[in-house]
């Protein structure tokens, strides 16, 4: 029944699309099309919602009579698939929401709406999909979309570099995705996943597959050093959209990769956690210290997806660790951490990119050197996206900080590991872990800071207009969950117990039974969290305080010009700048970590001339990784070049030598 | 009436903190003024201060925001609501479950982050340079301190103060390396958490290489003392800490008689007063660090801590 | 009542000299696509009538879809030539002289193909690929610029060199068949010689079957015997080149499959299923690489046909049902798609009235629906979903990694290298500031859209008869 | 089938391998094209020597026109066009005279190498012909690719075919081989032309690497 609404949902979201090419042509077109998008996504979330909550619920099936000929389509809901479902299509009725005033900006609307719906019925097909068929061709019809959609301001060139590299990693990752149902199906071709489920795999086959997964799913969803495309497309697509691409894409990659090793693969070697968790520690640390870089809002947003999937694939990898060793519990508790934390990032990463989207529809500015003061232009935005800012940096009361929390703990656990390179790389883990959550702190200080504090630095920031209601009300809807989720904790954790137990056979305990709404993951006495009764105690005592001082002291204030220790500067270029925040961290990190080219060039006491400070900040991953194989597919492409000019005779002589080669070869073998 | 006592138990210790912590403050300045020659101010003197801060005019720049006012309060009430949690003369009342030693630690996080971004709201260079090295600083010090929850945690089995506490009291835990290279981890954390030299200076405002000073130079008036009483609950939240984990001896654990609580009590206040003096020795005998000498200085908590951590993972019985 | 088989002989054969007496050019292009759609019919009324097997003349599983795909796109290619040819008539490219020729040599084409497919002998096989391609040579040629002579020429000269190794294989294969099936027509039919395949001498067999290997994979532009291919598909009409990717490679690729099946039923021959990887991916991997560097937009989709005819060559070889009916259904969507990137490419050469990929920019925004045509072309033949093209690489590269791990992944190294060379082209051509000419396209859309929407649709599904047949060859092909 | 008859047959397709080799050592192009049209005569012996012990008198035409064809009218146009073109004088060899005997050496090794351990299913006969009609093709695709000059190339193609005709008249019975050789011989006629008419390709390939620049539109341009 789930399924059939959810694929009903889907087909939905494809007549959107198809009409759009007609109603794009039109100014009605939009709203329709994105009301339209709404729908469908909420009708869809309220299935999968429902499927979930609902104790009862059997998995579902659904085949086809498409696809590969003597196999069918096939779908299926199952608890993973019905928690990713909500997942997607709250991400996705959240940015139709925010795009019903958003979208109006655009300046070309049949490149983005016919693709819009059309990239959302995408990534719901990839977590309704039950055989390996239909899982590519949906994975990559979710890439060709929003491909699409990052080429919608297709005039500038660093957004055609953005849009090709997005598309090749995302195909290289499709094939890899590939490969590894070829070794799953067998050569017999079993591409439904039941037929995988019922195939126990060789150790070895387990191993490439997992190597194969973490490289295809990883692609996708951003690990270092597969992340390039991302800081570079999720930032070029207009921003409902890439809220969809760093809050749900990436999200759909994990679901990928936790589908194929937890449910297709399922028994792994404790040993494979050790890759995926030391991936996944690089990943977190990289992915905010470069984000930390940026100046670009937008860009920053992305290289912090990077970071938020790192900390998911902690889960993940503990998950597996705990797992291979036997230990279900503890594995359910990493799982929960991993797939709240999806559920959260998902939430205000979103929530972020429509701040940013509502910041670049104000002021048509993205680098925040050329922003500032935002919170008296726009109050409204800079609050939801303050909120934002608290929860991704994993900060008591919201959301971030539980399944942060929840992470920890599973470290903590991990004494119980047997194995001695756990034993060593789960708290290694864990220190980078905190590591970043430090670090995320301060970029988004920086990021809120820096756009939305201190003074204008343009004109464009400082005539900015707060925007429409709908993408207000976008806002403040994740903005709201992002508390939610923060104080009411449980209630997510036990919306997961299904998840879990499917893939882990264990849950965390159940939490309607400790009183206001605390988490108790493993025992009382053990770790628990209460994040209502934190949030009444701030709000308690910051009340408290503020009455004392009204009450017994005084209220009196006055406005005044800025004193800085009298030596105030009217100039908004004295004030620290996104990159003068990031200097300290840059200095701590910058030579191991990034490759920094710094220029100095200060006049000499007396001169008149201007100091000159330059400043260039470049992804490692570029020179160690990509630069290398962009050279050499250049030179093998430049060598080969040569065979286009060859004379006639030249080109019998290579037929005649291949002619001869294959007679030795006969002659060889006769 | 259990409710009622164990909400009063829960109490006492929630104002008790705020009422010694502007005490403790005056104690090191007391020490640290007699360490240098000087008679120094009475040891009352910043329940004066705040008193006076509190009374006076608050004087805001015209640009700024309402989080430029609503943050003063913020950063107060987490700090106190941390400090609150942190047992002190007793364990297991009747909210210390509701966080852990790591959502306490984060809690002070969330009251860095409010300040730093009011230390941007003016947009000065000054507020600018605070923020991010106060930022830089906390992105060094925190793993450490996360890394010094693991240790303990790992020893105790649990991440829960109150229980850590009661199993550190009651069990035969004993002399550990690990817990030593944590506590070494702690308190260098904790220098650098409340701005003491050799990291920050508290008692200037006009030095290069000052961190939260300049974070709060625009502040005036009730909001100064906000912040300010805030600062010396984090210090107090800071000994209690200590004292909670490496030092638990005397808290009321099972035995919740008046005279357990009693006797909790004034351990504590013994405890905390001998680390108010500690501090301002320690203080005396170095030298501020330049700011590029931080990670150096943070890197050793954090290795200390991680060495901490690796040996307890490496043998469960150091 | 003419029976369909003698139809689709019959109908290009008497329209060839018809088509090169009529002098009126738009008759002379009506008649075409008249001729070519009475093909068609005939084609399809084949699929509906009772299989023939002569001594001649053979129907069967393998064939039956080829001739409908050839008369289908042979009269698609008709109707975009018509609307093309009258363009190149008003700028003067081609006199109405020419077009007689042009009309005549097309029927001729389409004939020489039918009559290679449906032959149930060896001789008249190679006898309909070498018309096929002599009268493709003649087109390729029928601009006379310098450029395009010489392209005919070096097609001509490497061809004929192809024809002479094939017809030396052809002769070997008689004198493998000839002491056991008897002298004269039987020992060149398909269907005896698949019969008799166990007692055929494998050694000869062997020999034989690499001499037709150089031969008819000089046609189907196989690496390193393809350098005809890239010049011919860039200098000629494009709706040559459209047919020439379409169909010519594809008949001499089912000429070279005709035969692997009589390999297949003698297990003790060569195992030319490695050779025949071999060649694939030397060609995949080598036409990947040198998509990047090519400047001309026809000469860049040559490229990628030889990249494809790759793919397929590795796919029999690699043999399987799996992998076989990939190669199968891949020969089948290549052909359709890349005509229909070849009638787009058409469109714009004319509109923007140059080939040079580096003058086209922004087709995007002066001419939409072309670019909607190209992109989708590209993407479907770059191998991304929904399109048919996906399918059989899925089926390809999923079945090849479960046997063959290191075939598998050199064929996705020279999948994603082709991948990134046709991404970054069309990217160039399609976005960006728009450059060149926005006149409005004057050839017909509807042979693009229609390729498109069957490769589309046979992406997601294939009907039963097509599958049906597909498995059965590939049954047979081993 | 008599010794004789084997015999004759044997010295026939011998004495046009021996031919081939001729060719391949000619470096002048009037005697390569009189070497050539003896080696036509060889093969119209050799087809008419077929045909009287199949008992197939069709393959007499094809006899004849190897005869004709390639035994007088197309070496006679062949030194029109050369004397027409003023390159009667020397042949431009790519690689030295001895090389390329010691390739056409191992050729002809490789010809027997493959052809000799085929089964007894095929006769002696057909087994010998093939190994020789093998070798004068690969000579002759040989001498295609070590020679500059266009009308050398095209001699060495019509030798290739000469031992094309050579094995199908070998094989006994083969239907359609008078058709074949016909469409062959137009086949020649119509590279004989286009050499003949389009004059700027008097070389298959050329010395004057800007003038193919040019032609192919593809380096030209740096873009």
């Amino acid at each position: 029944m789930v399924a059939v609404i959810a694929l009903w949902c889907v087909a939905a979201l494809a007549i959107v699309a198809a009409s759009a090419t007609i109603l794009g042509r039109l100014a009605v077109g939009t709203p329709i099309i994105y009301a339209g998008s709404l729908v469908a996504s909420l009708v869809a979330l309220a299935a999968a919602l429902a499927h979930l909550l609902d104790p009862h619920a059997a998995v579902a099936t659904l085949t086809l009579p498409i696809g590969v000929p003597w196999l069918g389509t096939h779908f299926r809901i199952d608890p993973l698939s019905a928690f990713f479902l909500i997942v997607t299509n709250l991400g996705g009725a959240a940015a139709s929401l925010y795009a019903l005033g958003y979208g109006r900006h655009e300046a070309a609307p049949l490149r983005v709406l016919p693709y819009f719906p059309a990239y959302l019925a995408g990534m719901n097909l990839v977590v309704l999909a039950d055989d390996a068929f239909t899982f590519l061709v949906a994975w990559e019809f979710m890439s060709l979309a929003s491909w699409a959609l990052v080429l919608a301001d297709h005039r500038a060139p660093e957004n055609a570099r953005a849009a090709f590299i997005y598309l090749v990693m995302a195909s290289f990752g499709t094939l890899c995705l590939l490969l590894a149902f070829g070794l799953l199906a067998g050569p017999e071709g079993g591409y439904v996943f039941a037929t995988i489920r019922d195939s126990h795999p060789q150790p070895v086959i387990a191993s490439l597959v997992l190597l194969l997964v973490l490289v295809g799913a990883g692609s996708k969803a951003g690990l270092v050093p597969l992340h390039v495309w991302l800081p570079l497309a999720h930032p070029a697509a207009p921003s409902h959209v890439s809220a969809l691409m760093s809050g749900v894409m990436t999200k759909v990659a994990v679901y990928g990769f936790i589908r194929i090793i937890f449910d297709l693969v399922g028994e792994l070697a404790w040993w494979h956690s050790l890759i995926v968790l030391a991936l996944a520690g690089l990943t977190t640390v990289l992915g905010v210290l470069y984000a930390l870089m940026q100046h670009d809002l937008k860009r920053l947003l992305a290289y912090h997806t990077v970071e938020n999937i790192g900390i998911i694939y902690i889960g993940l990898g503990l998950a597996l660790a705990f797992k291979a060793n036997g230990i279900d519990w503890a594995a359910a508790l990493a799982l929960t951490a991993g797939l709240f934390h999806v559920l959260n990032h998902s939430i205000f990463k979103s929530l972020l990119f429509f701040g940013a989207g509502a910041v670049l529809t104000a002021t048509h500015e993205r680098d925040m050197e050329r922003l500032g003061g935002l919170i008296h232009t726009m109050p409204k935005t800079a609050f939801a996206f303050l909120i934002g800012c608290i929860a991704i940096s994993a900060l008591p009361p919201l959301n971030g900080f539980v399944s942060e929390w929840l992470t920890f703990q599973a470290i903590l656990v991990s004494p119980q590991l047997p194995q001695w390179g756990l034993k060593l790389m789960v708290p290694s883990v864990g220190a980078l872990l905190a590591l970043s959550a430090a670090l995320a702190a301060a970029c988004f200080v920086k990021a809120f800071g820096v756009t939305f504090l201190g003074r204008s630095r343009s004109h464009a920031a400082q005539t900015a207009k707060e925007v429409d209601r709908f993408s207000l009300s976008a806002m403040f809807i994740l903005a709201t969950l992002c508390l939610l989720a923060g104080v009411l904790p449980g209630v997510v954790i036990d919306i997961l117990a299904p998840v879990t137990q499917s893939l882990v056979g264990s849950v965390v305990p159940k939490h309607a039974g400790p009183p206001w709404f605390s988490i108790v993951p493993i025992a009382e006495s053990r770790s628990s969290y209460n994040g209502m009764i934190i949030l009444l105690f701030l709000v308690i005592s910051g009340w408290l305080t503020a009455l004392f001082i009204h009450r017994f002291a005084t209220r009196a204030t006055r406005r005044s010009a800025i004193w800085d220790c009298g030596y105030p500067d009217p100039s908004t270029a004295t004030q620290y700048s996104s990159s003068s925040f990031a200097m300290p961290i840059r200095r701590v990190f910058g030579t191991t970590v990034f490759d920094v080219h710094e220029r100095i060039d200060m006049p000499r006491p007396g001169e008149m001339r201007a100091g000159n400070f330059q400043l260039k900040v470049f992804d490692p991953a570029w020179r160690m990784v990509y630069g290398p194989l962009t050279r050499l597919v250049d030179t093998a492409a430049n060598r080969l070049n040569a065979l286009q000019f060859l004379t006639i005779r030249s080109y019998l002589t290579l037929t005649f030598s291949a002619l001869i080669v294959l007679l030795i070869v006969v002659a060889a073998w006769s | 009436m259990e409710l009622i006592l164990e909400l009063a138990a829960q109490t006492v210790q929630m104002f008790g903190v705020l009422v010694i912590a502007p005490f403790l403050l005056g104690i090191t300045r007391k020490v640290k003024a007699r360490l240098l020659r000087r008679i120094g101010p009475p040891m009352f003197q910043p329940y004066r201060d705040l008193w006076k801060l509190m009374h006076k005019e608050a004087v805001l720049a015209h640009n700024a925001s309402w989080l430029y006012r609503v943050a003063p309060y913020c950063v107060f009430a987490t700090t106190w609501v941390a400090a609150a949690l942190v047992p002190t003369y007793s364990t297991g009342l009747i909210f210390s479950w509701s966080a852990d030693l790591i959502a306490i630690v984060a809690l002070l996080a969330t009251g860095r982050f409010a300040l730093a971004l009011a230390g941007m709201d003016v947009g000065t260079a000054f507020g600018g340079i605070g923020s991010s090295r106060e930022m830089m600083i906390a992105s060094l010090a925190e793993p450490a301190m996360l890394l010094v929850v693991f240790t303990v945690a790992l020893v105790a089995g649990t991440t829960q103060l109150s229980t850590i506490a009661a199993a550190f009291t009651e069990a035969h835990v004993g002399l550990r390396v690990s817990l030593g290279l944590a506590l070494f981890a702690f308190v260098f954390v904790g220098i650098a958490e409340n701005a003491r030299i050799p990291i920050d200076n508290p008692a200037t405002h006009l030095e290069l290489t000052m961190v939260h000073e300049a974070m709060v130079l625009e502040y005036s008036g009730r909001h100064l003392a906000m912040i300010e009483a805030a600062a010396a609950l984090k210090l107090t939240l800071y000994f209690s800490l200590l004292v909670c984990l490496f030092a638990p001896f005397g808290m009321a654990t099972t035995d919740r008689s008046i005279a357990a609580l009693a006797l909790g009590g004034a351990a504590y206040l013994a405890k905390i007063a001998l680390l108010a003096a500690l501090l301002p020795i320690g203080e005396t005998a170095v030298a501020k660090m330049r700011v590029f000498r931080y990670p150096i200085f943070l890197g050793g908590a954090f290795a200390a801590a991680a060495l901490a951590v690796f040996l307890l993972f490496v043998s469960r019985g150091l | 009542m003419i029976a369909p088989l003698d139809a689709i002989l019959w109908i290009p054969l008497v329209a060839v000299p018809v088509l090169a007496l009529v002098t009126d050019y738009r008759l002379g292009a009506a008649l075409n696509v008249f001729a070519s759609f009475l093909t068609l019919a005939a084609g399809i009324s084949l699929l509906f009538v009772e299989r023939v097997r002569t001594d001649v003349f053979i129907i069967d599983d393998f064939n039956i879809y080829l001739v409908t795909l050839t008369a289908f796109v042979g009269f698609t290619t008709s109707i975009f030539s018509a609307t093309y040819i009258s363009h190149e008539l008003e700028i003067g490219r081609l006199t109405p002289a020419f077009l007689r020729f042009y009309h005549a040599l097309y029927q001729a084409m389409i004939g020489a193909m039918n009559v290679a497919l449906v032959a149930n002998n060896t001789g008249l096989l190679w006898v309909g690929v070498e018309v096929a391609t002599l009268s493709t040579v003649m087109m390729v040629g029928i601009y006379r610029t310098p450029e395009a002579v010489e392209a005919a020429w070096k097609y001509f000269i490497l061809g004929s060199v192809g024809i002479a190794l094939a017809f030396f294989g052809t002769i070997l294969v008689y004198l493998v068949a000839q002491p056991v099936l008897g002298e004269g027509l039987s020992a060149m039919a398909w269907d005896k010689l698949v019969e008799k395949g166990t007692a055929l001498d494998p050694k000869l067999l062997s020999l034989a079957f690499v001499f037709l290997l150089v031969g008819y994979g000089t046609k189907v532009g196989l690496a390193p015997f393809h350098a005809w291919l890239p010049d011919a598909h860039a200098e000629g009409p494009t709706p040559i080149s459209a047919v020439l990717s379409g169909l010519l490679l594809n008949v001499a690729l089912y000429a070279l499959l005709r035969f692997k099946i009589v390999l297949a039923t003698n297990p003790e021959t060569l195992d030319v299923g490695a050779i025949m990887i071999a060649l694939g991916l030397i060609s995949l991997v080598f036409a990947s690489f040198m998509l990047y560097r090519r400047r001309d937009i026809k000469r860049l989709f040559a490229y990628s046909s030889i990249e494809h005819m790759g793919i397929m060559t590795f796919a029999f070889g690699m043999g399987g049902p799996l992998a076989n009916f990939a190669g199968l259904l891949h020969m089948t969507m290549h052909s359709l798609t890349k005509s229909a990137i070849f009638f787009a490419v058409g469109h714009i050469a004319q509109v923007k009235g140059t080939q040079r990929i580096a003058d086209i920019r922004g087709l995007s925004t002066t001419h939409p629906v072309l670019a909607v045509g190209l992109t989708f072309g590209v993407l479907a033949i770059a191998g991304l979903p929904p399109f048919g093209v996906f399918l059989s690489e899925f089926m390809l590269v999923s079945s090849t990694f479960a046997r063959q791990p290191i075939y598998a992944i050199i064929l996705v190294f020279g999948l994603i290298i082709a991948f990134g060379a046709l991404i970054l082209r069309l990217q160039s051509v399609v976005f960006g500031e728009a450059k060149g000419p926005i006149g409005k396209v004057k050839a017909s859309y509807i042979p693009l859209f229609v390729h498109l929407a069957f490769v589309l649709i046979a992406g997601l599904w294939l009907p039963e008869p097509v599958v049906r047949w597909f498995r059965a060859v590939a049954a047979q092909l081993g | 089938m008599t010794s004789i008859s084997f015999d004759v047959a044997h010295l026939l397709a011998g004495s046009m391998l021996v031919l081939s080799f001729l060719l391949l050592y000619q470096d002048r192009i009037t005697a390569t094209l009189n070497v050539f049209a003896l080696q036509a005569i060889m093969l119209s012996l050799a087809v008419a020597w077929q045909a009287l012990i199949q008992e197939a008198p069709h393959l007499m035409v094809t006899a004849l026109i190897a005869l004709t064809v390639k035994g007088f009218v197309i070496p006679a146009a062949l030194h029109r066009i050369v004397r027409r073109l003023g390159i009667h004088r020397e042949i431009e060899q790519v690689i030295g005279g001895g090389p390329t005997m010691l390739t056409g050496l191992g050729l002809v090794a490789l010809s027997i190498l493959l052809v000799m351990p085929v089964g007894q299913g095929v006769s002696l006969l057909t087994r010998e012909d093939l190994a020789f009609a093998l070798a004068v093709i690969l000579l002759g695709l040989l001498m295609m690719i070590t020679r500059r000059n266009a009308v050398t190339q095209i001699i060495g193609f019509m030798s290739l075919e000469n031992g094309l005709v050579l094995a199908a008249s070998g094989a006994k019975g083969m239907p359609l081989v008078v058709e074949f050789s016909v469409a062959f011989s137009i086949l020649i006629a119509f590279i004989v032309f286009g050499v003949f008419v389009f004059r700027i390709r008097e070389r298959f390939d050329t010395v004057d690497v800007s003038a193919l620049d040019r032609f192919r539109g593809e380096r030209s341009d740096h873009s």
